[in-house]
C-alpha cells in the first residue's frame, strides 16, 4: 500500500506541469505548484492533527500514515527524491507497520487499551500554542543561511551513494553497529524470559 | 581549521573503536557457543575485558601515532587532527574520555559479574551491549559533526533502553525501560530539531568549521539590526537551537529540567547498569557539552576564557541551570529511603556541580569538569557497588537494610562512609579536591554571579551532608537488622578497596589529577 | 504566495508542536511514540528544506535526514519491544498505570 | 646560642612592654625534617586500632589497645619536646621550624604544600595537646575500662589528637581546614560514642550542624581573603585605580586589564617602574628546599606577592611594608565595607562556632553527653580553643582592623558574663563545667580581642590544666557516685574521695582567681589589657566596659565554682536512698520547708527541673554507662543492672582507681607549675610566656602605629585593679560558702522562689534554644514555601496546582503545630526535609508530567536566555 501511495505521489508531482521545481537561488517556485505545496502541507498538518487529537489509536496510526506521506511528498517537492523514497520504504513500510503490530498485539479491538485517551488537554494546548508561537516566529523572521549556488542537477540518489561510501562512511558504518546493537537489545527485551 | 584525514588514513586512529566493535560481535557470538557451565560468566567477562584492554592500549598508541600533513609528521598530542573527512576529531580531550569510557565500562562488567541481577545466561548479551555503548561514548566525546554527535548519543541511548529493561520479568525494570525510551525519544527529537535549526543558521553541520559560518550569521543579524533597529528573530533562533540541543545533552547528564527520568530509571534498572549509567553516559554528555559550548559556540578570548558567540548568554544560563539542578537534586534526595533513588538524586545534584565548571566557560573550568568526573567515577561507582553488595542478598535497597552494617560488614561500611563523605566534599577526600577545582574555576572568573553560584554550590554541599550522614548514622549507630555477617564476593572486596584507595590518594595528593586534566585540555585546535 | 523556506519551516514547526502536544497528552504508550515520530519528521522537514535552499556538494541536510529516519526506525523497534515487555507484565500499555516508580 | 643561655634568657627576660617593637621583617625559618612525626604517631595509633583494634582486644586483651594509643601520645609528646629544644637553640627571630613534605596542589599562582610548621605559638599549643592529651589517654584507661568498644574509643581519641595537631601545625589554611573539619568529625563521633542513646546521637548531630554554620563563615572569609590578596580574577570590583597602581608598584609583572582583554596603556604609563626582585633574596633567608619551584610570581622585598594560603607568606606580605599588601588590604572595600574587617569577622564566625561563643554556643553544653574524658580533652582543653588559636595565629590580620577586634572582644565579654549566670543555677556537675568553659573561652577572646594575644594564649594554657583537672575530677566523682551527675544528690564526698576533693579544690582555687594559682595571673592580665586597650579597639571606653563586665564575671566564676565544690564535697552524702521520680529537696533534713514551699510555689519549675534532670540526656547516659563501664569504679557498679541505675542505694561512694587519681594530681601540679610562665605580669616585667610568644606576634603598634592607653604604664592603677580582682575572688567564695557549705542554708531556694521568673529564665539558658526554634523555623519554612512554589509554577502548576496549594497550606499548618516543640537545629533539618518532600511530589511517576517538564522547561530556558541577554 505504501509503495502504491509513493508511486501516486511521485507521479502526481512529475505530471503536474511546472512542478519540476525551478530552483535557481532567489527564483520563486512556479505558480501551479504553489497550490500543490499548500495541499501537501495541509495534508501533513491535518494528518498530524489527527495523530494528536484522535480518540482511537487506529485512527491515530492511520493519520500518522497521512502525515508521513505528506512529509515525504514535501521532500519530493524539495528535490530530495532519495529521502522521500526512504521515507516511504523505511518509515511507512517499516516503522508504521511496527506501530500497527504493537497496537494489535497489545489489545483486542474494542478494548480500553485500544483507545487513545488524552489527559490534561488544556495545558497541552497551552504548550502547543507557546511552542508554535515561538517556532513560527523564528521560522518566518530568522536570518537563515541561504546559499547562492545552483543545486546540483544530478540525481541525488547516486550522489548520496557516493557520499555514503566517501565522506559519510564512518557514520554509515557506525549506524550499522547501532542497528545491530538495537537488534540485540530489542530481541533481549522481547523474547521470553529465561527460567531462572 | 584542523588538518583533515581521509577514510583510509584515519583508520589507524580509529583502532580502539574498531576493536570494541569487533569485541561486541565476538562476545555476542561467543555467548551462543559457550556452554552453561560454572566458568561461563568468567569467560565472557574476561573476553570483554581483554577487548577493552586492547582498546585502551590502542588509544595509547593512537596518541603517539603520527600522521602526515604537507610532508610533515605530527602526532595528535602536538596537533589535533580531524578524521574521516571531519566527522570526528582526534584530540587530547577526546582521548581522555576514551580512557574514561573504557575504564568505566570495564568496571561495570566487573561489577556485573558476581551480581545476581544480571543472570548468568545473559551475561554475554550484557557484555556485548556494554561494549557497543563504549563505542558510543567514545564517539560522543570525539565527534565534531552534529551527525556523529547524534549517532553517538543515540547509540548510547538505544542500548541503554534495552539494558535498563534487562530484567524484564521484573515489573519495575520494564517500567524503567518504558519511561527511559519515551523520555529519551522525546529528548533526542528535541535535540534533532535544535540541530536542524543550527544547521539552518550556519549552513553546515560541522561545528569546527562553524567559525566563518558563525561570522556570516552574525553579519546577517547585524544587518537586520541596522535596518530595523532590533536584533529580530536571529538571536531567538540561535537561542532556540542551542536550548534544544542542550535538552538532548541535558537529558544525558540529567540536569534540570531534563532530569525527571533519572530517579525512576536508576531505581528500576539492574544495579550494575545503574552504576554505569550514573557515570559513563553522564561523563560522555559533559565531554560533548564542553565541546559544543566551550569549543564550538565560543571564541577563545584572552586567558583561555570563552567569549560567547554573538551575545548568546549561555554561560549565565548554564549557571542558572546548575544552581537549580543542584538544589533540586539535593533537596529531593533528603527524604529518600531507597538508596538507589537517593543516589540518583545525588547524581542529579552532582550534574549541577559539574555544570558550574561548564558555566565558568574557561579552560580551567573545562579542566575542573574533567577532574571532577574522574573523582566522581571512583566515589559514585564505589557507592553503587556498596548498594549492589547489600542488595545482593536482601534484595532490598532500603536504608533500613543498612542499620548496623558496620557490625555485619565493617569494611563495606567504612568504604561506604568514605564514598559518601567524599561525595559531600569533605576533606581530605577526593570529592573535596574536585569541588575545590570547580569552585576555583568559578571564583577565578570573579564576576558577581560566579561568586553567587559558588556560594549556592557551597550551601548545597552543606545540605547534601544531611542525607549522606543519615546513611552513615544508620550504618554505624543503629542496631543491626540481623547479626549475620554479610558475605562480600572477593572481587567486590577488591574493587571496593581500589575505589577507597583512589578516593583517599587523590584526596591527599591532588596534583596528579590536575596534571592529567591539564595535559588533556586541547579541544579542537585551540586552547 | 509562493512558498519559500519559511513556509517549509512553518510546516516543520507545526509538526513539532503537534508532536509535543501528542507526547504530553497521550497516555497510551504507542500514542506517545507516534508523537515522537512526528517530532522526528518535523526535524527532517527542516533539514531537507534547509538543504534545498542552501545547496552544498555534501548534501548535509539530506544525509542527516536519512540517518534520522534510520534512527527513528531503530528507536521504534526498541520502544515497541519495551512496550510489549510492559504489556506482558501489567497487561496495560497505559503509561498512567506505569507509575510504581515515583517520588 | 646554647640552650641553657636561651633558657636563662627566657626566664630572666628583662625590659619593659615596648621592648619588642623590632623592625618588621621576613620570617626566617629553619628546616626540621622530623616534625611530621608529631602528628604521625597518633595517626598511626589510630590506624592500627581501627584496623586491628578488635582483634587485639580479643586476642591479647584490651590493655594493649590503650597501651598502643598512649604509646603513640607519649612518642608524639617526646618529639614535640625535641622540637622545643631545637627551637630554644635558635635565636628568637629564627624560631620557625618548617617541615616540607610535598606539594599537594598547584593551582595557578597558588601552591598548597603538605608541610608542617612550628613557631612559638603553635609550639605552646602542640605541647598542651600532646601533654594533656597523653594524660587524658591514661585517665581513660580507667574510666572506659569495661566498655565493649574500648578499642574504638582509643582509635577516635588518637584520631582526634592527630586532627588537632594538623590544625595547629599545618603551615597553611588548607591543612588547618583539614584539621578543623577533622576535629569536628571526631567530636561528633565521640559525643555520640554511646550512640544507642538517641539523645546523645542528637547532641552529636547538633554539634556537627552548628559547626557547619561556623565553617561556612570560615570558608567565606578564606575566599574573601584569597580574593583580596589578588586571587585570579578578571574584574577587580571595588578596587580604585589608586590601589591598582599601588598594586602594580609591588608587582612588576602586573598589568591592569580591561574586561574586554585590552590593556589600559594610560595606566601603565602612570605606574612607575619598580625594580625587579629575584628569588635569591628569598633563598638566602633559609627557604626550605622545594619551596620555590612554584610558578613565577612577583617578588618584592624578598616576599612573594600575590594570593597565598600559607600563614608564613601571608605574615611576610603584611609585615614587609614594601610589598604594599598592608595598604591594599586596609584600603580595599567591598560594597563600601572595609574588606579586612569583613574577612576578620567572617573568620571569627568560624571561631565562634568552634569555640562555642554567643550565639553559636548551644552545642557545647549538649556535647557533655559524651564520655567525660572526651569532655575534658575535646570540649575543654583543646578543640574549643581552636578559635582562640585562629585569632592569635592571624594576629597580623586582626591587628589591622580595630572593628574586628572590637567584635571579638565584645563577643567574648558578653559570652563570658552570659554563660557565667547560667552556671549559677545548673545542678548537673558537668553542665556547670560546660557553661564555665563557655565563659572562660569568652575570657580568652577578650584577651585576643584587645590585642593581648599572649594573655589569651596564657589563659588558654592555664585553662587547659585547671579545666581538665575539674572535668576529670567530675568524672571521678561521677564514677564514684555510681554515675550520678546531679549535685543535689551528692555531698560530703570529701570523706570518701579525698584525693579527688583536694585536686578539685585546687583547680577551683585556680579558676576562681586566687593569687596562689595560675588562673589568677592569666585572667588578671586579660582584664588589665582590656582596661588599657587603647587604639586596638574602636574606642578605649569599650575596653573599660569590657573590664567591668569581666570583673563582674570573675565574681560569678568564683561563686559558681565554689558552689559546685561545696555542693559536691561538703555536708552529708545525699546519694543513697532517694526514690526515683520523686522531687527531692536539695538538702533533705535541712531545708524541707523551703523545698516544700518551692514545690508549692513553683510547680512548673519543679517539674521542669525534674524533666531536665531525669528525662534529659544525662540520666540516660548514666543508664548506658552503668552497663558499659560497670566495674570501673570498683566492684560495686558491676553488680548493678541496667534498669536500676537510677537512684538506688549503691553503697557509699569511693575513690577512683589509681590511674585516674595520678592524672588528677599531675594536672593539679601543672596548675601550680604554669604559674611560673606568667608570674611577673603584675610586676610590670615581661612574663616568660609573653617573651616566648613575641616572635609569633606582630606588634600592633608597629603595624598600625596604634597607641596604648595612657594608663598602660600606671602600675599603681594596675595594683588597684589586681586588688579588685582578688576581692571578687574572695567575695564569690564567701558567698558560695555561706549559701552552699554543708547544704545548710535555705537562702538559695528562697531566692529562687522569690524571683521565679528570673530563675526560670536563667535555668532555661535564656531560652536561646527556643529562640532558635522560632526564628530558624520561620525562615526555613519561608524557604520551603518558596522552593515548592517555584516547582509548582514551573513544573506542574497548571495540572494539579490548586490541590497542592491546599495540601501545602495544611502541611505548613501542621508543621507549625508539630515543630514548635522540637530542637532548634533538628528543626532546621526538618524544614529542609519538608522542602525536599515538596520537591519529591513533583516526581509523580507519570511520564507525561516529566515530558511537560522537559518541553515547558526548554521554553523557560529560552526565556531565561532572553532575560539574561
Amino acid at each position: 500500500m505504501a509503495l502504491l501511495v509513493a508511486v501516486i505521489v511521485v507521479g502526481v508531482v512529475r505530471m503536474v506541469p511546472g512542478s519540476a521545481p525551478l530552483l535557481a537561488e532567489g527564483a520563486e517556485l512556479a505558480r501551479p505548484s504553489d497550490l500543490l505545496f499548500y495541499a501537501l502541507a495541509a495534508l501533513a498538518i491535518a494528518s498530524a492533527c489527527g495523530v494528536a487529537f484522535s480518540r482511537n489509536i487506529i485512527y491515530s496510526a492511520l493519520s500518522l500514515l497521512g502525515a508521513l506521506i505528506g512529509a515525504g511528498a514535501l521532500y519530493v517537492y524539495l528535490k530530495a527524491d532519495y529521502v522521500a523514497v526512504t521515507q516511504l520504504l523505511v518509515y511507512i513500510g517499516g516503522v508504521l507497520v511496527l506501530i500497527l503490530f504493537a497496537v494489535m498485539l497489545t489489545g483486542r479491538i474494542g478494548d480500553r487499551s485500544r483507545s487513545n485517551p488524552s489527559a490534561a488537554v488544556l495545558p497541552g494546548v497551552g504548550l502547543l500554542a507557546a511552542v508554535l508561537g515561538v517556532l513560527g516566529f523564528v521560522a518566518f523572521k530568522a536570518p537563515w543561511q541561504t546559499g547562492s549556488k545552483v543545486a546540483p542537477d544530478a540525481s541525488t540518489a547516486s550522489r548520496i551513494g557516493d557520499l555514503f561510501l566517501g565522506e559519510y562512511l564512518l557514520a554509515f558504518e557506525v549506524v550499522s553497529l547501532l542497528l545491530l546493537a538495537t537488534l540485540i537489545g530489542a530481541v533481549v527485551i522481547a523474547r521470553k524470559e529465561i527460567k531462572e | 581549521m584542523l588538518p583533515t584525514l581521509d577514510n583510509a588514513a584515519s583508520l589507524k586512529f580509529f583502532a580502539p573503536e574498531m576493536l570494541l566493535t569487533a569485541g561486541a560481535i565476538a562476545v555476542f557470538l561467543l555467548d551462543l557457543v559457550v556452554p552453561r557451565h560454572a566458568r561461563r560468566v568468567g569467560i565472557l567477562a574476561g573476553v570483554s575485558l581483554a577487548f577493552l584492554a586492547a582498546a585502551t592500549m590502542a588509544t595509547w598508541f593512537s596518541v603517539r601515532a603520527s600522521y602526515e600533513v604537507d610532508g610533515q609528521l605530527f602526532t595528535a598530542a602536538q596537533q589535533p587532527v580531524a578524521l574521516f573527512h571531519g566527522l570526528i576529531v582526534h584530540d587530547p580531550w577526546a582521548v581522555l574520555f576514551k580512557y574514561f569510557s573504557f575504564g568505566v565500562t570495564a568496571l561495570a562488567i566487573l561489577i556485573a559479574a558476581p551480581s545476581l541481577e544480571v543472570a548468568k545466561e545473559r551475561m554475554g548479551e550484557y557484555c556485548a551491549l556494554l561494549l557497543a555503548i563504549a563505542v558510543g561514548m567514545s564517539l560522543m566525546a570525539s565527534s565534531t559533526d552534529m551527525l556523529m554527535m547524534v549517532i553517538g548519543v543515540e547509540l548510547v541511548s538505544m542500548v541503554s533502553y534495552a539494558l535498563a529493561g534487562f530484567r524484564k520479568a521484573h515489573r519495575q525494570s520494564a517500567e524503567a525501560a518504558l519511561k527511559y525510551v519515551v523520555y529519551g525519544g522525546v529528548a533526542s527529537g528535541m535535540m534533532l530539531f535544535g540541530m536542524s535549526y543550527l544547521y539552518g543558521l550556519l549552513g553546515t553541520t560541522n561545528v569546527v568549521g562553524a567559525a566563518s559560518a558563525m561570522d556570516a550569521y552574525g553579519e546577517r543579524v547585524f544587518k537586520h539590526l541596522l535596518q530595523t533597529g532590533t536584533p529580530g528573530a536571529g538571536q531567538l533562533a540561535m537561542v532556540v537551537a542551542i536550548v534544544l540541543i542542550l535538552a538532548g545533552i541535558g537529558y544525558k547528564i540529567a540536569s534540570v529540567p531534563w532530569h525527571m527520568w533519572c530517579p525512576d530509571v536508576y531505581e528500576g534498572a539492574p544495579t550494575p547498569f545503574t552504576a554505569f549509567l550514573s557515570v559513563g553516559p553522564k561523563a560522555a554528555g559533559f565531554a560533548l557539552a564542553v565541546r559544543i559550548l566551550y569549543g564550538a559556540l565560543s571564541e577563545s578570548g584572552g586567558q583561555d576564557l570563552a567569549v560567547v558567540v554573538k551575545d548568546v548568554p549561555w554561560p549565565q544560563v548554564i549557571g542558572v541551570i546548575a544552581a537549580i539542578t543542584m538544589t533540586v537534586g539535593n533537596f529531593a534526595a533528603l527524604n529518600q529511603t531507597n538508596l538507589k533513588r537517593m543516589l540518583a538524586y545525588s547524581s542529579i545534584a552532582h550534574a549541577g556541580y559539574l555544570l558550574m565548571g561548564v558555566a565558568a566557560a574557561s579552560a580551567t573550568g573545562s579542566q575542573s569538569v574533567a577532574i571532577y568526573l574522574i573523582v566522581y567515577l571512583f566515589m559514585n561507582l564505589g557507592a553503587f557497588l556498596v548498594v549492589g553488595t547489600v542488595a545482593r542478598l536482601s534484595g532490598s535497597e532500603s536504608i533500613f537494610e543498612y542499620r548496623g552494617l558496620s557490625a555485619r560488614a565493617p569494611f563495606v561500611a567504612v568504604a561506604f562512609a568514605i564514598f559518601l563523605f567524599s561525595l559531600t566534599g569533605l576533606p581530605p577526600l577526593a570529592g573535596f579536591v574536585g569541588k575545590f577545582h570547580l569552585f576555583k574555576a568559578l571564583i577565578d572568573r570573579g564576576e558577581a554571579w560566579h561568586v553567587v553560584l559558588a556560594i549556592i554550590g557551597l550551601l548545597n554541599s552543606a545540605v547534601s551532608l544531611y542525607y549522606y550522614a543519615r546513611i552513615v548514622k544508620a550504618m554505624f549507630l543503629d542496631k543491626p537488622v540481623s547479626e549475620d555477617p554479610l558475605p562480600v564476593p572477593p572481587s567486590y572486596g577488591f574493587l571496593l578497596g581500589f575505589f577507597v584507595l583512589a578516593v583517599v590518594v587523590f584526596g591527599v595528593y591532588f596534583d596528579g589529577l590536575r596534571q592529567i586534566a591539564e595535559t588533556h585540555m586541547r579541544i579542537f585546535g585551540h586552547s | 504566495m509562493t512558498p519559500g523556506l519559511p513556509h517549509f519551516l512553518f510546516v516543520g514547526a507545526v509538526l513539532f508542536a503537534l508532536g509535543t502536544y501528542t507526547v504530553v497528552t497521550r497516555s497510551n504508550a504507542v500514542g506517545i511514540l507516534m508523537g515522537v515520530e512526528l517530532i522526528l519528521n518535523a526535524a527532517n522537514v527542516n533539514f531537507v528544506a534547509f538543504n534545498h535552499f542552501n545547496p552544498n556538494q555534501l548534501l548535509p541536510g539530506q544525509v542527516f535526514s536519512l540517518f534520522v529516519i534510520v534512527l527513528a526506525a531503530a528507536e521504534a523497534a526498541v520502544a515497541l519491544a519495551i512496550v510489549l515487555a510492559i504489556f506482558m507484565n501489567t497487561k496495560s500499555i497505559d503509561v498512567a498505570d506505569a507509575d510504581t516508580l515515583r517520588e | 646560642m646554647d640552650i641553657l643561655g636561651s633558657l636563662r634568657e627566657l626566664v630572666l627576660a628583662s625590659g619593659e612592654h615596648g621592648e619588642h617593637a623590632a623592625p618588621l621583617a621576613v620570617q626566617a625559618v629553619k628546616s626540621a625534617g622530623y616534625l611530621w612525626l608529631i602528628p604521625f604517631f597518633p595517626l598511626l595509633g589510630s590506624a592500627i586500632n581501627a584496623a586491628l583494634g578488635l582483634r587485639i582486644q580479643r586476642r591479647y586483651g584490651r590493655k594493649w589497645c590503650s597501651h598502643l594509643a598512649i604509646g603513640a601520645m607519649v612518642a608524639s609528646f617526646l618529639v614535640a619536646v625535641v622540637a622545643l629544644v631545637d627551637m630554644l637553640g635558635q635565636p628568637a627571630e629564627r624560631r620557625y621550624l618548617v617541615d616540607h613534605l610535598w606539594n599537594m596542589l598547584t593551582a595557578g599562582d597558588v601552591q598548597v604544600n603538605l608541610s608542617f610548621a612550628l613557631d612559638p605559638l603553635s609550639m605552646v599549643m602542640t605541647l598542651i595537646i600532646t601533654f594533656v592529651g597523653a594524660l587524658i589517654h591514661v585517665y581513660s584507661q580507667g574510666y572506659m575500662a569495661d566498655d565493649p568498644s574500648y578499642w574504638r574509643f582509643f582509635c577516635y581519641l588518637n584520631l582526634f589528637v592527630f586532627s588537632m595537631l594538623l590544625l595547629v601545625m599545618g603551615d597553611n589554611f588548607v591543612l588547618m581546614f583539614f584539621g578543623w573539619e577533622g576535629v569536628g568529625l571526631c567530636s561528633y563521633l565521640l559525643i555520640g560514642f554511646w550512640y544507642t542513646d538517641l539523645e546523645k546521637a542528637k547532641a552529636g548531630v547538633k554539634a556537627f550542624v552548628t559547626n557547619r554554620f561556623g565553617d561556612f563563615g570560615f570558608v567565606l572569609g578564606l575566599f574573601l581573603l584569597f580574593w583580596a590578596l589578588g586571587g585570579g580574577w578578571v574584574t577587580k570590583q571595588g578596587v580604585t585605580p589608586e590601589h591598582e597602581s599601588r598594586w602594580a608598584l609591588a608587582d612588576p609583572g602586573y598589568q591592569p586589564k580591561a574586561k574586554d582583554g585590552t590593556f589600559y596603556e594610560a595606566d601603565r604609563a602612570l605606574t612607575p617602574a619598580s625594580p625587579p626582585a629575584t628569588y635569591d633574596e628569598v633563598a638566602k633567608l633559609g627557604t626550605p628546599s622545594g619551596w620555590s619551584q612554584g610558578p613565577a610570581v612577583a617578588v618584592r622585598g624578598g616576599v612573594r606577592v600575590g594570593p597565598t594560603l600559607s600563614f608564613r607568606e601571608l605574615r611576610d606580605q603584611i609585615a614587609v611594608e614594601s610589598t604594599g599588601v598592608r595598604q591594599r588590604l586596609t584600603s580595599m572595600t567591598v560594597l563600601g565595607v572595609p574588606v579586612l574587617a569583613l574577612i576578620a569577622i567572617l573568620l571569627f564566625v568560624g571561631a565562634t562556632a568552634k569555640s562555642a561563643q554567643l550565639p553559636l554556643h548551644v552545642w557545647l553544653p549538649d556535647a557533655m553527653a559524651g564520655p567525660t574524658p572526651v569532655s575534658a580533652l575535646i570540649h575543654a582543653a583543646t578543640m574549643v580553643t581552636a578559635g582562640v588559636y585562629l585569632v592569635a595565629r592571624l594576629n597580623f590580620i586582626y591587628a589591622l582592623s580595630p572593628a574586628a577586634m572590637t567584635v571579638v572582644a565584645v563577643t567574648g565579654a558578653v559570652t563570658a558574663a552570659f554563660a557565667a549566670t547560667i552556671g549559677f543555677v545548673q545542678n548537673d556537675i558537668k553542665k556547670v563545667l560546660a557553661y564555665s568553659t563557655v565563659s572562660q573561652l569568652g575570657f580568652m577572646f577578650i584577651g585576643v580581642g584587645v590585642g593581648a594575644y599572649w594573655a589569651g594564649i596564657y589563659h588558654l594554657l592555664t585553662h587547659a590544666f585547671f579545666k581538665a583537672c575539674l572535668f576529670l575530677g567530675s568524672g571521678s566523682v561521677i564514677l564514684g557516685c555510681h554515675h550520678e551527675q546531679d549535685m543535689r544528690k551528692m555531698g560530703g564526698l570529701k570523706k570518701y574521695m579525698p584525693l579527688t576533693a583536694k585536686t578539685y579544690w585546687y583547680a577551683c582555687v585556680a579558676i576562681a582567681g586566687f593569687p596562689i594559682a595560675n588562673g589568677f595571673f592569666s585572667k588578671d592580665e586579660i582584664l588589665w589589657k582590656a582596661f588599657t586597650a587603647g587604639d586596638n579597639l574602636l574606642d578605649p571606653a569599650i575596653g573599660k566596659a569590657i573590664w567591668l563586665l569581666g570583673w563582674l564575671t570573675a565574681l560569678g566564676t568564683s561563686f559558681y565554682m565554689w558552689r559546685s565544690y561545696y555542693m559536691t564535697f561538703t555536708g552529708e552524702y545525699r546519694g543513697a536512698g532517694h526514690g526515683h521520680g520523686t522531687f527531692e529537696a536539695p538538702a533533705p533534713g535541712h531545708a524541707p520547708p523551703a523545698a516544700a514551699a518551692a514545690h508549692k510555689l513553683l510547680p512548673r519549675l519543679a517539674t521542669h527541673s525534674l524533666g531536665a534532670a531525669h528525662a534529659g540526656t544525662f540520666d540516660q547516659d548514666v543508664a548506658m554507662a552503668s552497663v558499659q563501664v560497670a566495674g570501673a569504679g570498683g566492684g560495686h557498679a558491676a553488680a548493678h543492672g541496667h534498669s536500676d541505675a537510677h537512684g538506688h542505694p549503691g553503697g557509699p561512694p569511693q575513690e577512683s582507681p589509681r590511674s585516674m587519681t595520678w592524672v588528677l594530681i599531675t594536672l593539679a601540679v601543672g596548675c601550680g607549675a604554669t604559674v611560673l610562665l606568667g608570674l611577673f605580669a603584675p610586676l610590670g616585667i615581661v612574663p616568660p610566656l609573653e617573651h616566648w610568644l613575641s616572635p609569633s606576634l606582630l606588634p600592633a603598634e608597629a603595624l598600625v602605629h596604634s597607641r596604648l592607653s595612657p594608663d598602660a604604664g600606671n602600675h599603681g592603677l594596675e595594683w588597684l585593679l589586681i586588688g579588685a580582682s582578688v576581692g571578687v575572688a574572695f567575695g564569690g567564695w564567701l558567698l558560695a560558702r555561706a549559701f552552699y557549705k554543708d547544704a545548710k542554708s535555705a537562702v538559695p531556694v528562697r531566692l529562687a522562689a522569690s524571683y521565679p521568673r528570673l530563675h526560670r529564665t536563667v535555668f532555661n539558658k535564656y531560652y536561646v534554644d527556643e529562640l532558635y526554634q522560632r526564628t530558624v523555623l520561620a525562615a526555613s519554612m519561608v524557604f520551603a514555601r518558596a522552593c515548592s512554589a517555584f516547582d509548582r509554577v514551573v513544573v506542574d502548576g497548571v495540572v494539579n496546582g490548586a490541590a497542592a496549594v491546599g495540601r501545602f497550606l495544611c502541611n505548613i499548618d501542621g508543621a507549625i503545630d508539630k515543630h514548635l516543640v522540637d530542637g532548634a537545629v533538628n528543626l532546621f533539618a526538618d524544614a529542609t526535609l519538608r522542602a525536599g518532600k515538596q520537591l519529591r511530589r513533583v516526581q509523580s511517576g507519570r511520564i507525561q508530567h516529566y515530558l511537560y517538564a522537559a518541553l515547558a522547561g526548554a521554553l523557560v530556558v529560552v526565556g531565561i536566555n532572553l532575560l539574561l541577554r
